[in-house]
């Protein structure tokens, strides 16, 4: 009956033993670390994208933890998550607008004119490398997909005209597409800027509609019809400038009859040129 | 606009080709198997063209079983689904029940091949993962071996064969043991002769050396194969039997034995220089040449099965990605081995 | 209300988060004694007992326990009901301990059930606690028995000892030896995969019909 | 994941987590050691009569038994054996006769260690039976060295000098040779060695045919420890 | 080993693509006639385009400076006909891109007849000034890299030129400008070469010539008068003989450093055409504005070999070779190992072009792509000792930054890993992309 | 009874931990997606186990002997802690080396094969340096399992593997495979 016994005090004796030297262990070899740099990195999505601007979670939880970065420059995070870090480091979230990928084409298969046939590896900047991918507009999208393979997100699609489709409530705004795109056609904007111009040709009048029958051909209207400085021609293309004028209206994109600046609400490509094209 | 210009083709350079493809290059082992496949039949009669034609079968339903809709068939053109199931048949044992050898030749493409997104991707050897399989599934019937025909002639079907679907053999009352088992268990050495020339026990296609052999020169002279994959674990195993020999001669078997007896040249010739499975890099064939060599020795002379030859394949095919990564050649200009 | 809750975490564990499908958690256990059905559930019924008890445990002593040491609290909990269960079970029907052999005190180290306490029942009253215990165990026995039963039905032609195909079957014997556990589950995980897949598929074409049809 | 916002961030004093831990050690050991003490009873029994009947298979006719261990140069009765001290068991009939040793052994095999229990008659220097305790061979294959009866009745009455030899299936001839399994020779030749290397070991220990302990209690010995 | 290697007098691995040079390799170098449009792209070579200094309008006279250098890794532009300024702008060029380009209108009655003056007193110049004046006579490598050939001379501090090495190789398959060059203007090539040499103070010049052109090896021989400081090496027929390091290679026996230049083991390479377009302008004023062109392939009426005024149109040149038969696919500026496949018979043709070929169905058809099975056919291929099969694979799976590690960037793209490869895997192209995308991929600014 | 040679042997391959015995399953699915990772973790676990025999061997013939029934509870108890207290020295001695393996510690120790290692070498009554051996082989296992694993996940990226079956399936079958192929070692040095 003894172990009634010795099995208590082992159990105790262990228990005080490590305890002990856990305790002395703890204060003698502990390294300085500020404790909240873990657990604010593991409050971040642990994606490693980039999208802050940092090389990774950890870095941008250590400038956090600093002060120097806001929570809300990762854009990937969920908003409670953002306003859970904030909390945790009782700092200002910071406020940032949400940010969408926006493409600058809208020549998909059917309008723009394929002047030769692509053979080879199914990505766009290696058909890039191959005389342009036989594409007319050498500016426009090849529509093999790139983006839809870089977004982390799972926020791209190609549609079935061959133009990405982002999907805005998925988007996080983390520069992948950006950066995949050969021909720099993704930009990113606030979701609230309605106002956008979805080509990329700097030609103008018929040297452009003949390569696709939608490209701007830079007539100007679009110009006219907004408010005064809200927008510019530049190199045959619109520049929307909000800081320049307002405000935006979608009275400018009315008479634009090539659709190259539209007024999006939500996904672009949503109307029914596409969508019938989709059909074909 | 004047007159029509062709519609070009744009497609990155170079343009011109070689001229071997890949299916030709699938097709040219199988040709290369053929003398050993005809032997096969000569030796083990009608069962041998049942158990190859099952296994064949088997890898093409998977094959075509798993491929996309659309790209249904297009896989089957290369001819690489039948030279797996070809080389699965050759190293069955020819009293198989062919049931057993079909589900051999499906798992081995469906496991070994389709899931890793079809050919060329995958890491092991298909027609030895079947084997493996096999061998791990129905160890009884995987080491049940029957003498070749003597009477009987051609038409002559082991019993065995004919076992139902998911039934039990009714193990062939003739099973004999293979020159490795018999050398292993009994210290009991076959005549060379015998080895090379296939009167022996044993798989459909490892009875034959010499015809092995023959086709193996042709696909090097094909190029189709890397010389130094079957060179240097027919190096290694002589080295390491003649090296074992100096300790006893008696106990040991001896080069040529350990050379002709068992899967060696079947294993070393078409299966270790599957190109999918083994290293690209040449300094990585003679590593991955010499572990086989070494593996198929150790398991023959100090493990516990008579016969190692797959399981060292399958290992190296494992160490290949180590392999192939630490053995980048030198770049040119670059002094040292890059990485 | 209440109620509905508890339910929710009890039918979380079972199928949505599956301990070992979806969460690919306690892989250990799950197959090294899935070679028959009899070892599966009895590993399953072990698991059990384990975790619910100190799922109860922690989650009832979770505002007593400092933050520092809760981890070899936890520790020291789980290992008591553990070799509460080693020994009950040697006692109770020694042949099955000798079968599971070192596999019931490891069960310490499986992964599930000191995550379970970490995650759930340190932050969760009783209730909800043993609920999500209950739901989570249950959903690992469930994982366990399935696996078994196949290995033992393939490898065995039996499920739990009762022969099933007649005394000629030829046993996959794979099935019983460590490969066929690894590719067992393995496609299962694939057949789980392809479920969820399908209704993915089938949940985006809804939704694309739905959007089209505005 | 830790919700680390809202942990407490005071960090409580190193006593208060000595003791935590000590208090959760204290009820843990009581409560281990109350399911110990109560299921201790069964557990003996359950070994005891799992031993006492393989001993009783290994050696036919046997109805009683003691555990004998090897203790400055004779062979001793004890109640227990000690950790690392090999142990053979005594087997007695009716009449507290000695019949045979119960042989523990254990050996690599094809896949794990083999560990068996064989029954030894001095006397005429037989193994008279052959009890695998654990193994982990394959299924099918190795597992026949249990579960083939011809090969574990091989064991019934072999002779053990001077060794035990295993041959092909079918041609056994001398009184010490066993028909290996067709198909797990490697398993079988374990078996024959392991008892082999075994009879070695002990050959020196054991006293002289006639001169063995004598049966000390009417009760069988609990076996605790002795595995 | 060593030695034996040193005994081969050659580079290792490399392919032996059928040379298909019977069709052009004895037609004599011919002029097509001046035609209507021309399109000087102001970006011809590596480097900064050049900058335009005419405008609409204008008129302008062959050989006229019509673009200055846009900075050092730059060259002139000189209109290539007598005619008009119609337009500057963006105009289609050989990569399928809209670029910058001056389209002139060539003047229906002018004769076109450039002078062939006194040259320029080569000697009297100084270093400076020689580097400058190849820069404004806008000669740039005609070897197919296009690179300014001024730059190539002007050796920093520190490295000494011990040779001048004359590639003559003409590797590809089909052409045969350099070839047709070296048989029918041998002295004007010594003349070139001479120059170079003394401007560069090399001790001698090398003339490497694949061995599959005897008459120009002997043709050469016999102008070299005795005592020059020039020799013809004979090379071993083997694809690519003619890149710069295989060629160091195999007449030297040296690798140049990977990342280095030849310069830095003391040696200049240049192309024969390049070498006779030094010596045109400063032996004879004329300064680059047309070229030798191979018009070859299967789909070609008329195989040739022309002098071509530079930015006439693709279309213009087929037209002189009798036009395309039926059936053809695809056409290629430059060799088809090398090339450029173009999109539009629109495209002009550049310095940099040694020749148009045509294919047609039958050459087009047999790329079927296959998974790569590792056969290691393109590591056995590749001069430079690549790992094409996993830099393919790799940039597949779009994982650039880890092909870093097996030295994407010391590809020279000479193809021979996709000539050998049995799968007909589109491994150039694969590594160019990861080429472009780990160089020009736009980074989000941090 | 059991040589050292073959108890090396044995743990390394033939009754390799991860592929026979199904122990530390979680890292070895979770971490094996790069090679260096899985050498440095398969490193530190050798360590922990040679830390894990000599507590185990120290608890067994000083403390269990007196207390067989807290063998579980002092096991985890002690080696979690002797872990605990070696990672904070290794911390604060070398953060190169704490950099490189020490991060992994924590990780290891409450995985099974450490526990298993402790209860397997005490089932098997191994003596001081058996249990060392043992370690040694398992680690070492251990380790060669993982770095197979890493090396071929790695290529398997490469590979278009289906969709669906991407992920932890493609990993168990992949280490399916690699247990068959491990079953070529069965018998090893066991009959000679
Ligand atoms: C998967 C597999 C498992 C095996 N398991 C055992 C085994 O447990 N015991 C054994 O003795 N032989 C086993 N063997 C068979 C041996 O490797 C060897 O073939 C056999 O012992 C030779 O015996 P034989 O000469 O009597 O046919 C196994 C073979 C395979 C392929
Ligand atoms: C700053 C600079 C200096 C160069 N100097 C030399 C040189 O001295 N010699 C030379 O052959 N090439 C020189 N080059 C040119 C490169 O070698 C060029 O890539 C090559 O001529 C093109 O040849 P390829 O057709 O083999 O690519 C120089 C390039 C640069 C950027
Ligand atoms: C693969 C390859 C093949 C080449 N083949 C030739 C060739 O056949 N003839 C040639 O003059 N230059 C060839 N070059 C270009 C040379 O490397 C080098 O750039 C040129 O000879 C330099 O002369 P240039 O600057 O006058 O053109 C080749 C380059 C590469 C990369
Ligand atoms: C020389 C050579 C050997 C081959 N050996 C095998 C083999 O042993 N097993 C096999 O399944 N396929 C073999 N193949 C075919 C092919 O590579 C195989 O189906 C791929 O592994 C499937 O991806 C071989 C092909 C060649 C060219
Ligand atoms: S890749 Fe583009 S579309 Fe996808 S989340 Fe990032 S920014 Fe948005
Ligand atoms: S947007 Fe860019 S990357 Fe995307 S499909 Fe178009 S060209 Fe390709
Ligand atoms: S030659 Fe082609 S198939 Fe062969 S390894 Fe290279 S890329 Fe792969
Ligand atoms: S293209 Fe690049 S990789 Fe291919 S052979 Fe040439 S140098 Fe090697
Ligand atoms: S259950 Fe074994 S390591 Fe997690």
């Amino acid at each position: 009956m003894n172990s009634l016994l010795v099995a208590p005090a082992i159990m105790v004796g262990i228990g005080l033993f490590f305890g002990t030297i856990l305790a002395i262990a703890q204060r003698f070899l502990k390294v300085d670390e500020d404790p909240r740099i873990e657990v604010t990195n593991e409050l971040l999505p642990g994606t490693n994208c980039g999208a802050c601007g940092q090389p990774g979670c950890l870095p941008f939880a250590e400038k956090l933890v600093a002060g120097t970065v806001d929570p809300s420059q990762c854009t990937v995070s969920t908003k409670e998550n953002i306003e859970q870090i904030a909390e945790f480091l009782e700092v200002d979230a910071g406020s940032q607008e949400k940010l969408v990928s926006r493409l600058r084409c809208n020549g998909g298969g059917l309008q723009a004119h394929q002047i030769a046939e692509y053979q080879g590896f199914e990505g766009c900047r290696a058909a890039a490398m191959v005389s342009g991918g036989g594409k007319g507009c050498s500016w426009g999208c090849l529509g093999l997909g790139d983006c839809e393979v870089a977004c982390t997100f799972d926020a791209i699609h190609m549609n079935k005209n061959g133009l990405p489709q982002v999907d805005t409530e998925k988007c996080r705004a983390c520069p992948d597409c950006v950066a995949a795109c050969p021909r720099d056609l993704f930009e990113l904007v606030p979701l609230s800027q309605n106002l956008f111009v979805q080509c990329n040709i700097p030609l103008a009048g018929e040297a452009a509609t003949q390569l696709c029958s939608v490209a701007c051909d830079a007539c100007g209207k679009c110009v006219a019809d907004a408010a005064p400085g809200l927008i510019r021609m530049e190199n045959n293309l619109p520049v929307i400038d909000y800081s320049a004028g307002g405000p935006a209206a979608p009275e400018a994109v009315f008479r634009c009859a090539t659709r190259s600046i539209v007024w999006l609400e939500g996904e672009q490509f949503q109307d029914q040129e596409s969508r019938k094209a989709g059909g074909v | 606009m004047k007159q029509r210009d062709p519609d070009l083709l744009l497609f990155h350079a170079p343009l011109l080709r070689q001229g071997m493809t890949t299916p030709k290059a699938m097709r040219d082992v199988l040709l290369a198997l053929a003398p050993a496949t005809l032997a096969s039949m000569w030796f083990f009669g009608l069962s041998a063209v049942l158990i190859l034609a099952s296994c064949i079968g088997g890898a093409v339903a998977a094959e075509w079983l798993f491929a996309d809709r659309q790209a249904r068939g297009e896989s089957l053109r290369d001819a690489s689904c039948v030279l797996t199931g070809l080389l699965l048949g050759l190293t069955l044992p020819p009293g198989l029940p062919l049931w057993m050898a079909f589900l051999g030749g499906f798992i081995g493409i469906a496991l070994g091949k389709v899931i890793w997104g079809g050919l060329g991707q995958n890491l092991f050897n298909p027609a030895l993962l079947g084997r493996a399989f096999l061998l791990a599934t129905f160890p009884i019937a995987m080491t049940t071996w029957v003498p070749a025909v003597t009477d009987g002639g051609f038409l002559q079907v082991y019993p065995g064969n004919l076992a139902l679907p998911f039934m039990q053999v009714q193990i062939d009352a003739m099973s004999s043991a293979t020159p490795l088992g018999l050398m292993k268990f009994e210290q009991e050495v076959t005549p060379l002769t015998n080895l090379m020339f296939g009167k022996t026990t044993g798989s459909l296609g490892e009875t034959s050396g010499l015809l092995l052999l023959l086709g193996g020169v042709f696909l090097w002279l094909r190029r189709d194969l890397d010389w130094r994959i079957p060179v240097s674990i027919l190096v290694t195993v002589v080295v390491f039997s003649a090296i074992l020999g100096l300790f006893d001669a008696d106990r040991f078997p001896s080069p040529l034995f350990s050379v002709f007896s068992g899967g060696l040249l079947l294993g070393a010739i078409y299966m270790a220089t599957d190109p999918v499975t083994s290293p690209v890099t040449p300094k990585g064939a003679w590593i991955f040449g010499i572990g086989t060599g070494v593996l198929v020795m150790l398991i023959r002379v100090f493990g516990g099965l008579p016969e190692g030859v797959m399981y060292a394949i399958l290992l190296m095919n494992a160490a290949t990605p180590l392999i192939d990564r630490y053995t980048q050649p030198r770049v040119f200009g670059r002094g040292g081995d890059s990485q | 209300m209440k109620n509905n809750q508890s339910y929710e975490e009890f039918i979380k564990g079972v199928w949505r988060d599956n301990p070992v499908f979806a969460q690919v958690l306690g892989m250990c256990p799950m197959l090294a004694v899935t070679n028959s059905a009899v070892n599966a559930v009895a590993m399953g019924m072990a698991t059990f007992f384990v975790l619910v008890g100190s799922s109860f445990l922690v989650s009832s002593f979770r505002n007593w326990i400092p933050k520092q040491v809760r981890i070899s609290c936890f520790i020291i909990i789980i290992a008591t009901f553990v070799t509460i269960a080693d020994y009950t079970l040697l006692a109770l029907v020694p042949k099955v301990h000798k079968e599971l052999g070192a596999f019931i005190p490891l069960i310490v180290a499986n992964c599930l059930i000191l995550g379970r306490q970490e995650a759930f029942a340190s932050r969760y009253p009783t209730r909800l606690a043993v609920m999500d215990a209950v739901g989570m165990a249950t959903g690992f026995l469930l994982a366990l028995f399935s696996l078994g039963a196949v290995r033992e039905i393939l490898g065995d032609g039996a499920l739990f000892g009762v022969k099933l195909f007649g005394a000629n079957f030829e046993p996959w014997v794979i099935m019983i030896l460590p490969p066929g556990g690894f590719l067992t589950l393995g496609v299962i995980l694939l057949f789980f995969n392809w479920f969820k897949f399908k209704k993915d598929e089938f949940l985006e074409d809804v939704a694309e019909a739905e959007r089209s049809g505005h | 994941m830790t919700a680390g916002a809202n942990r407490e961030t005071v960090t409580p004093s190193s006593l208060r987590l000595v003791l935590t831990l000590a208090i959760a050690g204290l009820i843990s050991g009581i409560a281990i050691i109350g399911i110990y003490e109560s299921t201790l009873p069964t557990i003996t029994a359950n070994k005891a009569r799992e031993l006492r009947e393989a001993v009783f298979k290994v050696l036919p006719g046997v109805s009683q038994m003691q555990a004998l261990v090897y203790r400055d140069g004779e062979l001793v009765v004890v109640e227990e054996a000690k950790k690392d001290e090999p142990v053979v068991y005594g087997g007695y009939d009716d009449s507290r006769e000695f019949v045979g040793y119960a042989v523990p052994a254990a050996g690599p095999g094809f896949q794990d260690t083999i560990a068996i229990l064989y029954g030894y008659q001095p006397a005429q220097k037989l193994v008279v039976g052959m009890e695998v305790l654990e193994s982990r061979e394959t299924p099918g294959l190795g597992d026949k060295i249990y579960k083939d009866a011809e090969f574990v009745g091989g064991f019934s009455a072999l002779s053990i000098d001077p060794e035990i030899v295993a041959v092909k299936k079918g041609t056994s001839s001398n009184a010490n040779e066993i028909d290996a399994i067709t198909g797990a020779t490697i398993s079988s030749k374990a078996i024959v060695r392991i008892i082999n290397e075994t009879h070695t070991a002990w050959s020196g220990k054991l006293p002289a045919p006639g001169s063995e302990p004598s049966i000390k209690a009417s009760e069988p010995t609990s076996a605790e420890g002795g595995q | 080993m060593r030695a034996f290697r040193r005994l081969r007098r050659n580079f290792e691995h490399g392919v032996h693509p059928a040379h298909f040079k019977e069709q052009t390799a004895d037609l004599p170098i011919q002029r097509v006639p001046f035609g209507k449009d021309y399109v000087m792209p102001l970006g011809q070579h590596i480097g900064v385009p050049a900058q335009a200094i005419v405008t609409a309008g204008e008129r302008v006279t062959r050989g006229q400076l019509i673009a200055e250098p846009g900075g050092f890794v730059s060259t002139g532009l000189h209109s290539p006909v007598t005619g008009t300024v119609r337009e500057i702008g963006d105009f289609r060029g050989v990569d399928g891109r809209f670029a910058p380009a001056i389209a002139i209108e060539a003047d229906a009655f002018a004769t076109q007849q450039v002078d062939a003056g006194d040259g320029i007193d080569w000697e009297a110049l100084s270093l400076e000034e020689f580097i400058k004046a190849v820069q404004m006579a806008g000669i740039v490598g005609m070897g197919g890299a296009a690179f300014p050939a001024h730059v190539k001379l002007s050796v920093p501090d520190g490295v000494t030129i011990r040779h001048l090495l004359i590639n003559g190789a003409e590797c590809e398959p089909y052409l045969t400008t350099d070839h047709r060059l070296m048989l029918e203007r041998p002295e004007a090539l010594l003349e070139g070469a001479e120059i170079m040499r003394q401007k560069l103070g090399a001790e001698e010049t090398v003339i490497g010539i694949e061995a599959n052109k005897p008459d120009a090896i002997k043709i050469i021989q016999q102008h070299i008068a005795p005592g020059d400081p020039v020799r013809v090496v004979p090379l071993k027929v083997k694809y690519p003989q003619g890149a710069e390091k295989m060629m160091i290679k195999s007449v030297f026996n040296v690798e140049v450093p990977a990342g280095q230049l030849p310069r830095d083991v003391g040696v200049n390479v240049n192309n024969v055409g390049t070498i006779v377009a030094i010596a045109d302008y400063f032996l004879r004023g004329i300064p680059l504005i047309e070229r030798v062109v191979t018009v070859a392939g299967p789909g070609v009426t008329y195989p040739a070999n022309l002098i071509v005024p530079l930015g006439t149109p693709v279309r213009d040149v087929v037209k002189f070779c009798g036009g395309l038969k039926p059936g053809t696919r695809e056409m290629i500026m430059g060799g088809p190992m090398m090339g450029r496949p173009i999109a539009s018979l629109d495209v002009p043709i550049l310095k940099g072009c040694s020749g148009v070929l045509v294919f047609t169905e039958a050459e087009t058809a047999r790329r079927k792509e296959y998974p790569c099975i590792s056969c290691g056919r393109c590591l056995e291929a590749c001069p430079y000792f690549l790992n094409p099969s996993r830099l393919a694979r790799l940039s597949k799976a779009r994982m650039f930054d880890e092909m870093k590690a097996y030295n994407v960037f010391d590809c020279v793209e000479c193809g021979c890993c996709t000539f050998a490869c049995p799968s007909n895997i589109p491994i150039v192209q694969l590594i160019r992309t990861a080429k472009d995308d780990l160089t020009h991929r736009k980074e989000p600014d941090a | 009874m059991d040589n050292l040679p073959w108890i090396f042997i044995s743990a390394l391959l033939v009754n390799n931990f991860v592929l026979t015995y199904f122990l530390g399953l979680c890292p070895f699915l979770g971490v094996s997606n790069s090679l260096e990772t899985s050498a440095r973790l398969g490193l530190a676990t050798t360590f922990v186990m040679l830390v894990t025999a000599v507590c185990a061997w120290v608890l067994n013939t000083y403390v269990l002997i007196h207390a067989p029934y807290l063998r579980l509870i002092c096991f985890i108890v002690v080696i979690a802690s002797t872990v605990q207290f070696i990672e904070m020295l290794i911390k604060k001695l070398s953060p190169a080396l704490f950099r490189a393996m020490g991060i992994f510690l924590p990780l290891i120790t409450t995985n099974c094969a450490i526990l298993g290692l402790a209860i397997f070498a005490t089932n098997r009554g191994y003596g001081f340096w058996e249990g060392i051996v043992y370690a040694l082989g398992a680690g070492i296992g251990f380790t060669l399992a993982l770095v197979l694993l890493a090396g071929l996940r790695e290529e398997a990226e490469l590979s278009s593997i289906p969709k669906l079956i991407q992920g932890t399936a493609m990993n168990l079958i992949i280490a399916g495979i690699l247990s068959m192929a491990f079953m070529g070692f069965a018998g090893l040095f066991s009959s000679t």
